[in-house]
């Protein structure tokens, strides 16, 4: 069995990187994207067949553990999902001429490369490979947020190259002070770079270098999480690129940095006198919540809001970690999981939005419910539930956050609600002008998938009203992973 | 089959009426379907919860589903006091839906109204029926969001986006309160199951800042002031029947959630705790009055007098408070009684307003009183049942808004009994402001039905108006003699509520059956009592008689004739009293001070022909004072921060360097 | 062996602080690149001697790679850039000359004590490279937050990654340095033909990042 | 039984006789005392039966309820005045009734009558009513605070009870009470429509209240409202009568020769408040309307300060 654990690894790492070559190769808008959504769905099969098959020791490169596969199977399910988005969307692309297909060709091998780098990342066992990954991962999209080639794209995307090349550099340096942390116990070489031995040794270990080591990691790392103050890549990345990677760097790559933050906070709470990273995630992630809260309301570009909305969830995700214990934990899982979800289905629904109204700027759309229902509609759902309204998953976390808080940390809790309160008015303020009044602009058909949007917020809403044990139990055990 | 199990599947039934009016919304006659479903089940509902009140003796009939948070499962409950709450949502689920299957064929979009009143529905009834914290919440907002997607049915009319966007955010801030309220109550372990919460062992602290959470969550959502700003916006934006639960049932929910809490919870009580939502009471039910009596919108005038009933429920329940810190269990069981009673007769009658609201508004297009008029001409059956609700709702006997009125004043008498100085003090006082508020309340439905019904015609919608469909006039007529029967007959009512203060506070009022002409003794037959059946047969056989007299003795003979007024020739109907002039009066009393309110008079000169013109300032100074302050906080803050999104990348870099300089000075100098 | 050893390193590692200190003296950009190539042929021999005293041959790898492409390559094309562009005159400091090296001295000030504090137990060496890896790092930052011109940003981050190279070799038995070295290469390429590309030929006439501005996203 | 009944029984007949009675004489001593003759004492009788008699002329654009108003606002007053002790307290049907539901009584006659007033739709009777609901709207709670001081005083709101306990020793003399029975004869001058805050008498269009309300009415339609209001002021004098000056009652179970005694009394309540009535009217002026909240504020104001003192007069 473990045999077929390690194959599965192995395919959901090898698939995106031969789908990366192959479709860079080969011409045609249709071939490509089917062959892109059905890499992606390989991916996700082989994803998949982690969760039953027995998992593999861990070795010097690679490791599966419950804390990754949920990260895998996640990722690999959200890549999925907007392939099948992508391709509907780059047609579009295709057609009003934003694209051409040479570009096109150099799109969809990167989102293979892409893919394959947040894979890399989360299956690492080792904390050099994992930054590599993170680095792999970044490059790619920094060069598809500037794939449009405007002005504005790239501004965008030098921007977001900039400031995640400074961040990978302070990772870097973090992770050489790991290393250098463990040199002395575990020895010069693999050893002391492999995450599962480094946490099994991690007691040992000098503590005040580990505290530096892990301040330069968070704030590295940080950068990628989008935290504030080092969310200014986040926005424009976002507004500018194309919508799928929008959705994928929303939903999928800040989890690879947050993954990152999180395999590094274990390390530290598995050592006694090292400095607790709470508080330092805490302060974090109320400020990202906070400060998100306040951009969300002088927001025009519909893509740049939902993007400070996803500074404000990574905000509260940090927090919830930061806090720690089992049901705040818990909680920041389940939101990071519900969030991903949420938050791309929010960008299909603004993609094709955009898409049909010609334009990006919130104040020039009016009336979706009305001249496009289903995406209206689609959309108002999204935004209800990314806003912590039940019955929607997220709702279930932030309960879970906020009264576990309110009931350890009363003025913690206060400012969080703070900041949810005004995050809240911001979203609704805007959906409010975005959905409902009479329409503006084309109301003409709009040749969309609604497949991926409502999959993604049917599953949101099944996670809000049940929560399947076997789901559970595994969160539950993760949490406990996290301390 | 157990009460909770049957009342769940009643509301899987809702719900899945909502699933299927997502997909069918727009097939001609849907609206029957939903609505025919939403009273049969909602009926059915009532009469559950009602036989479970009247026969379970206070046992709980529970039912348990592995929804909601995993490790806990979503308990579902019936106790008493959820049972006579379920009454109330049940009761007025199927006057709305009766009201419906008439109303809804004018609506417009009606996809956008369909699937969301079952859910509604099935929300408010699963509030009252769950039995932990997280479902509770859960159910709550899916409430409020239903109810806000209701309000938004109409979106294109103009301040309805804003109406929504308010309550949306105001239910939010109540959400958030009861998060903390309940964060608190669960304590750091998580023990949401309301029989955990109820067992636990808490701090001094705890009590006092649940009862400040509660106030605001739950009373944000039943509109006490200051947190009633949402109300006479979102309320008069649904569609009619909506308005009527939303005014007449949800505004209950709240009140049930602030119960369950405050009462069943959290224990007894400090004894101050009943001052603050005394007064809190009190002053919503003035403040919510006197704009009732200021606005001429008349949907909107229903929306401020429900804050001003939900200030008299308050005042009661703040009153139960006192009297339970004190150990005074009967007078809390009065006090409680009075509170619940009122949240009853407010359903029967508020729901009865809107609707008849809804008939005046789906006759003339208007909701603008100023429009109206003379409508008890045309639609004569609506009149009767309007004027129903407003003599009740104005407190009068035989109605039933004057019992629980009088329930409360009989409680606010147990008052030099309670041992501290300040609340016999206030109490009084508080009483006063009840009084005075009962009275605003007569003059105001005076002026309601008086200028909307009565007199001339202001426009031709008016003039020409219809008599709506017998399915709404079936509805409003079972209301009205609702209202008449709980009035006439409210002891009754009194022991079937007997059970709920025997849940909540251990103690039960006397015993009404046995009394003699059933009359209602709220404590001893020589301190007080009422029989609103022997006055109804006295009013009703004394006007008979006046009119036999009169008719025998006298004249019969009638004859018609042009309007006397005193000489004068008439000017036409505009020159009518307006529901403007008409508050003018009362304005001029409380207006000046209360809402800044101006009247300016500009006089033409002598001999010029320039019309005079009279122009009026109202200011709410609520919205003024509280929330314009804190709008233009968040705007300057987000002006202020803004600008970090136009910052150069240089100067990104400078945010990164400075945390890290920062952290690693902290690193550096920490000892 | 080990007093050599130690002394050598030493003096390189400090010699790399130092160089990075004359870069945030330098007022000309081509000085400034200039600079910048002794900083990485510097980096380069205190690789190549860690790669002795280590006796890590895979290291000298790493300290061909910096001689060649950062001594070289990229210094040149730096050049090339500047001279294109008629900027090599002037280099835009957002504080002075003066304030800039008194934070920078602060920064020394606080890596060094921060890393001989934290890494009591660790050998000399290490320590004091780390502490000159750290000096190093913070400096460049400074430079890339304290120039307004592109292409001295560059120059910053590049001589920032330099720390991070020499911390990486200092780190004794660090596996995959020669990898991560030749990644953050191929980075700082990317960056180069950012530069060059993006911002001068197709779309803008000054790699001024600050006269990019007027349109930072939302002002339309 | 059957003597509670009939005791009962006369107590109505006795204020609907009485009331049309007490009317009269208070515009002959008002008459007298400005040495005019006045109309007989029985005038009102007269009035009453000339408008039965008459053809009701309604107006045009007056529906069913401007018909029905009367009769039900004459029913719920003459309730109202019946359930009022006159000559003897705890009648068969006395517990029907408390003082706060006799208070809500008149609330529910005046909101039929506010009501009225707007049904035809000419601006005088929309004068009539807001003024009405405002002078109502202050007056009402006024009274309450006068009805909690009594009820707190006597741990009663039964007025046979609160009558009792008035007349018994324990009671003594009371800033509280003083006040009370200020405000309480402030608002009864406010709630029938006297001067200074109504005139009964005049048709000056811009200062009447009561009359505007009623200015459509006519033949018998008018002689119900007529009769109610009458029925009103006897009741305010029997309630003052009652609370204030309750000696004289015949106490439940004195035997038949009680009765005549009590009722005798009673007569020379009446009288004496007449004669009061009428020469406090004629020695004031009527004011304007707008001065009419000052005026009921004070009794406002008073009503409370007694109820407030009640606790300091007496730890209760």
């Amino acid at each position: 069995m473990s045999a077929l654990a390690l194959d599965a690894v192995s395919v959901v790492l090898a698939v995106p990187l031969v789908a990366a070559a192959v479709l860079a190769l080969l011409p045609g808008y249709r071939v490509t994207a089917r062959l892109n959504v059905a890499a992606s769905f390989l991916t996700l099969a082989a994803a998949l067949t982690l969760l039953v098959a027995e998992r593999p020791e861990p070795g010097q490169y690679l490791l599966v553990d419950d804390l990754n596969i949920v990260f895998i199977v996640l990722n690999t399910f959200v890549g999925f999902t907007t392939s099948v988005f992508s391709a509907s969307y780059i047609g579009h692309e295709l057609a009003t001429g934003r694209l051409t297909p040479t570009y096109l060709r150099f799109y969809h091998a990167m989102y293979q490369m892409m893919m394959f780098g947040m894979n890399l990342a989360f299956v690492s066992n080792n904390i050099g490979l994992m930054w590599v990954a993170v680095e792999l991962a970044t490059l790619t999209t920094v060069l598809m947020v500037g794939i449009y080639r405007t002005h504005e794209a790239l501004e965008a995307a030098w921007k977001y190259f900039i400031l995640g090349s400074v961040g990978i550099a302070l990772a870097l340096f973090g992770t050489i002070l790991v290393y250098m942390t463990a040199r002395p116990i575990m020895g010069e070489g693999y050893d002391a770079m492999v995450w599962t031995l480094l946490v099994a040794q991690a007691a040992s270990f000098d503590p005040a270098l580990l505290d530096v080591a892990f301040v330069f990691l968070l704030l590295g790392y940080g950068t990628k999480v989008g935290l504030a103050p080092l969310h200014a890549w986040l926005p424009d990345a976002h507004a500018e690129g194309p919508t799928p990677i929008s959705a994928v760097l929303s939903g999928l790559l800040l989890n690879v940095a947050l993954y990152a933050v999180l395999r590094f906070k274990i390390l530290l709470a598995a050592n006694p006198a090292a400095m607790p990273p709470g508080p330092l995630m805490v302060t974090m992630g109320l400020t990202s919540l906070v400060f998100a809260a306040f951009m969300l309301y002088r927001r025009r570009d519909i893509k740049r809001m939902f993007a400070y909305s996803s500074i404000e969830h990574m905000g509260i995700i940090v927090f919830a970690f930061g806090m720690g214990g089992p049901l705040a934990n818990f909680a920041g899982l389940l939101h990071m999981v519900m969030h991903s979800l949420t938050k791309s289905a929010i960008f299909y629904a603004v993609g094709h939005v955009a898409q049909v109204k010609g334009t990006q700027r919130i104040a020039e759309i009016r009336g979706l419910t009305e001249s496009h229902p289903a995406l209206g509609w689609g959309l108002v759902i999204g935004v209800v539930a990314i806003a912590g309204l039940p019955p929607f998953g997220i709702f279930t976390s932030e309960f879970l956050v906020v009264t576990s808080t309110f009931a350890r940390e009363p003025l913690l809790a206060i400012v969080l609600v703070f900041g949810l309160l005004v995050a809240f008015g911001a979203l609704l303020l805007r959906v409010t002008g975005l959905a409902f009044g009479a329409p503006t602009g084309p109301v003409g058909p709009v040749e969309a998938s609604y497949v991926p949007l409502y999959a993604h917020l049917a599953l949101v809403l099944g996670a809000g009203l049940y929560l399947p044990p076997p789901l559970v139990a595994w969160f539950q055990h993760v949490a406990g992973l996290l301390g | 089959m157990p009460a909770a199990s049957f009342l769940l599947a009643c509301d899987a039934v809702l719900l899945a009426t909502a699933m299927a009016a997502i997909a069918f919304g727009r097939v001609e006659g849907a609206h029957r379907a939903v609505y025919g479903t939403a009273l049969v089940v909602s009926t059915a509902i009532a009469a559950v919860a009602l036989g479970y009140l009247l026969t379970a003796g206070g046992v709980p009939s529970d039912t348990w589903l592995p929804l909601g948070l995993p490790w806990l499962g979503a308990d579902f409950r019936v106790d008493p006091l959820a049972a006579f709450f379920l009454v109330v949502v049940g009761a007025g689920g199927a006057a709305a839906g009766l009201y419906g299957l008439g109303y809804g064929s004018h609506e417009s979009a009606p996809h956008r109204v369909l699937p969301f009143f079952p859910a509604f529905l099935a929300g408010m009834n699963l509030v009252v029926l769950a039995a932990d914290a997280f479902t509770f919440l859960l159910c709550w907002e899916f409430m409020s969001l239903a109810s806000w997607a209701l309000v938004m049915a109409h979106h294109r009319e103009e301040g309805n986006a804003r109406a929504g966007y308010v309550y949306l955010v105001m239910a939010g801030f109540g959400t958030m309160a009861l998060l903390l309220a309940f964060g608190l109550l669960a304590g750091a372990g998580g023990d949401y199951g309301f029989d955990a919460i109820r067992a636990a062992q808490r701090p001094a602290f705890v009590p006092t800042l649940v009862l400040v959470l509660m106030l605001l969550g739950a009373g944000s959502k039943a509109g006490l002031v200051p947190l009633h700003v949402w109300l006479p916006l979102a309320h008069p934006a649904a569609p009619s029947h909506v308005s009527a639960l939303m005014s007449g049932v949800m505004t209950k929910v709240a009140i049930y959630g602030f119960v369950r809490v405050v009462f069943d919870l959290l224990g007894t009580p400090a004894w101050w705790s009943g001052i603050v939502v005394l007064v809190l009471g009190a002053v919503t039910a003035v403040l919510g009055i006197l704009h009732a009596l200021m606005e001429r919108d008349l949907k909107r005038l229903l929306a401020y007098s429900t804050i001003e009933n939900v200030g008299v429920v308050f005042i009661c329940l703040g009153l139960a408070l006192a009297f339970q810190a004190s150990g005074m269990g009967a007078a809390a069981a009065l006090a409680l009684t009075a509170a619940l009673f009122h949240v009853l007769n407010h359903s029967l009658f508020k729901s009865l307003l809107f609707f008849g609201a809804g008939a005046v508004l789906s006759a003339t297009g208007h909701r603008d009183m100023e429009r109206l008029g003379g409508l008890i001409h045309r639609m004569p059956q609506t009149s009767v049942a309007f004027l129903v609700g407003c003599v009740a709702i104005a407190a009068l006997p035989p109605f039933n808004g004057f019992v629980s009125e009088w329930l409360a004043f009989q409680a606010i008498l147990q008052s030099p009994q309670v041992p501290q100085w300040g609340l016999r003090i206030i109490v009084p006082a508080v009483g006063g402001l009840l009084a005075l508020a009962a009275a605003l309340a007569a003059a105001c439905f005076v002026r309601a039905f008086g200028i909307t019904f009565l007199g001339r015609p202001r426009s031709d919608a008016a003039a020409t108006a219809h008599e709506v469909d017998r399915w709404s006039l079936a509805a409003m007529l079972a209301l009205a003699v609702g209202c008449l029967l709980a009035g006439i007959l409210p002891g009754l009512v009194i022991d079937a509520l007997a059970p709920v203060t025997l849940a909540l506070l251990g103690e039960r009022m006397p015993a009404q059956a046995g009394l003699d002409w059933l009359s209602i003794v709220p404590i001893a037959a020589g301190r007080s009592s009422y029989n609103p059946l022997l006055v109804f047969v006295f009013i009703v056989a004394s006007a008979a008689l006046a009119v036999a007299v009169a008719h025998r003795l006298g004249s019969r003979a009638l004859r018609r004739g042009p309007a006397w007024g005193c000489g004068f020739p008439d000017p036409g109907p505009v020159a009518q009293y307006s529901a403007g002039s008409f508050a003018q009066p009362l304005r001029r009393v409380f207006g000046t001070l209360l809402f800044r309110a101006r009247e300016r008079v500009e006089m033409p000169a002598p001999g010029s022909v320039a019309p005079a013109r009279f122009t009026l300032e109202m200011h709410d100074l609520v919205w003024d004072r509280l929330y314009m302050p804190i709008a233009s906080g968040i705007g300057f803050a987000a002006d202020r921060l803004n600008r970090l999104q136009f910052l150069t990348i240089r100067r990104y870099l400078s945010l990164v360097f400075v945390s890290l300089v920062a952290l690693l000075l902290v690193l550096a100098l920490w000892p | 062996m080990g007093g050599l050893g130690f002394d050598v390193a030493h003096m390189l590692a400090g010699g790399l602080v130092m160089i990075s200190f004359t870069m945030l003296y330098q007022d000309r950009l081509s000085a400034v690149i200039h600079v910048y190539a002794l900083h990485a042929v510097v980096l380069s021999l205190s690789v190549a001697w860690q790669a002795f005293i280590q006796e890590a041959p895979h290291l000298y790898i790493t300290a061909a790679i910096s001689l060649v492409f950062k001594a070289i390559i990229v210094p040149t094309a730096l050049h090339r850039i500047v001279r294109r562009l008629g900027i090599h005159r002037e280099v835009e400091t957002v504080v002075g000359i003066g304030p800039t090296m008194l934070a920078g001295m602060g920064l020394v000030a606080l890596s060094m004590v921060l890393m001989l504090r934290v890494t009591p137990g660790a050998d000399a060496l290490a320590r004091e490279d780390l502490a000159f890896a750290l000096s190093v790092l913070l400096l460049g930052l400074l430079m890339m937050v304290t120039r307004r011109n592109a292409v001295s940003q560059v120059i910053g981050f590049m001589s920032l990654e330099n720390g991070l190279v020499l911390a990486a070799t200092g780190a004794k038995g660090m596996p995959l340095v020669v990898e991560i070295s030749v990644a953050f290469s191929i980075l700082i390429a990317f960056i180069v033909i950012g530069v060059f590309l993006f911002r001068i030929r197709e779309r803008f006439d000054t790699v001024d990042v600050g006269a990019l501005d007027h349109f930072r996203g939302e002002r339309r | 039984m059957i003597a509670d009944l009939l005791v009962q029984g006369i107590q109505m007949l006795l204020v609907l006789l009485l009331a049309p009675l007490l009317t009269g004489f208070v515009r002959k001593v008002k008459a007298r005392l400005l040495r005019r003759r006045g109309p007989p004492v029985l005038q009102p009788y007269r009035d009453l039966l000339r408008l039965l008699r008459k053809e009701a002329v309604v107006a045009d654009g007056a529906s069913w309820l401007f018909r029905v108003a009367p009769y039900l606002i004459f029913a719920a007053t003459w309730v109202a005045a019946a359930l009022v002790p006159t000559f003897a307290p705890g009648l068969l049907f006395s517990w029907t009734a408390d003082l706060i539901a006799i208070v809500a009584l008149l609330g529910s006659a005046r909101f039929m009558l506010a009501l009225a007033g707007m049904d035809v739709g000419t601006s005088f009777g929309g004068i009539g009513s807001s003024r009405e609901v405002m002078i109502a709207a202050l007056a009402e709670p006024a009274l309450l605070l006068i009805v909690f001081t009594l009820a707190l005083l006597a741990g009663s709101t039964q007025l046979s009870t609160v009558a009792g306990f008035m007349a018994s020793p324990e009671v003594g003399l009371r800033v509280s009470l003083g006040m009370a029975l200020i405000a309480l004869v402030m608002v009864a001058i406010a709630e029938n429509g006297r001067v200074p805050v109504d005139n009964p008498a005049t048709h000056l269009e811009l200062t009447m209240v009561h009359e505007a309300m009623v200015l459509e009415y006519s033949g018998r339609h008018l002689a119900m409202i007529e009769l109610a209001a009458a029925l009103k002021l006897l009741l305010s004098v029997s309630l003052v009568g009652c609370v204030f000056v309750p000696w004289g009652l015949a106490a439940p179970g004195a035997g038949a020769a009680a009765y005549p005694q009590g009722i005798a009394l009673y007569l020379a309540k009446l009288a004496a408040a007449g004669v009061l009535l009428a020469l406090f009217e004629t020695a004031i002026a009527k004011m304007r309307v707008f001065r009419v909240p000052d005026f009921l504020g004070a009794a406002l104001m008073l009503a409370l300060l007694g109820t407030l003192l009640l606790f300091v007069s007496r730890s209760l």
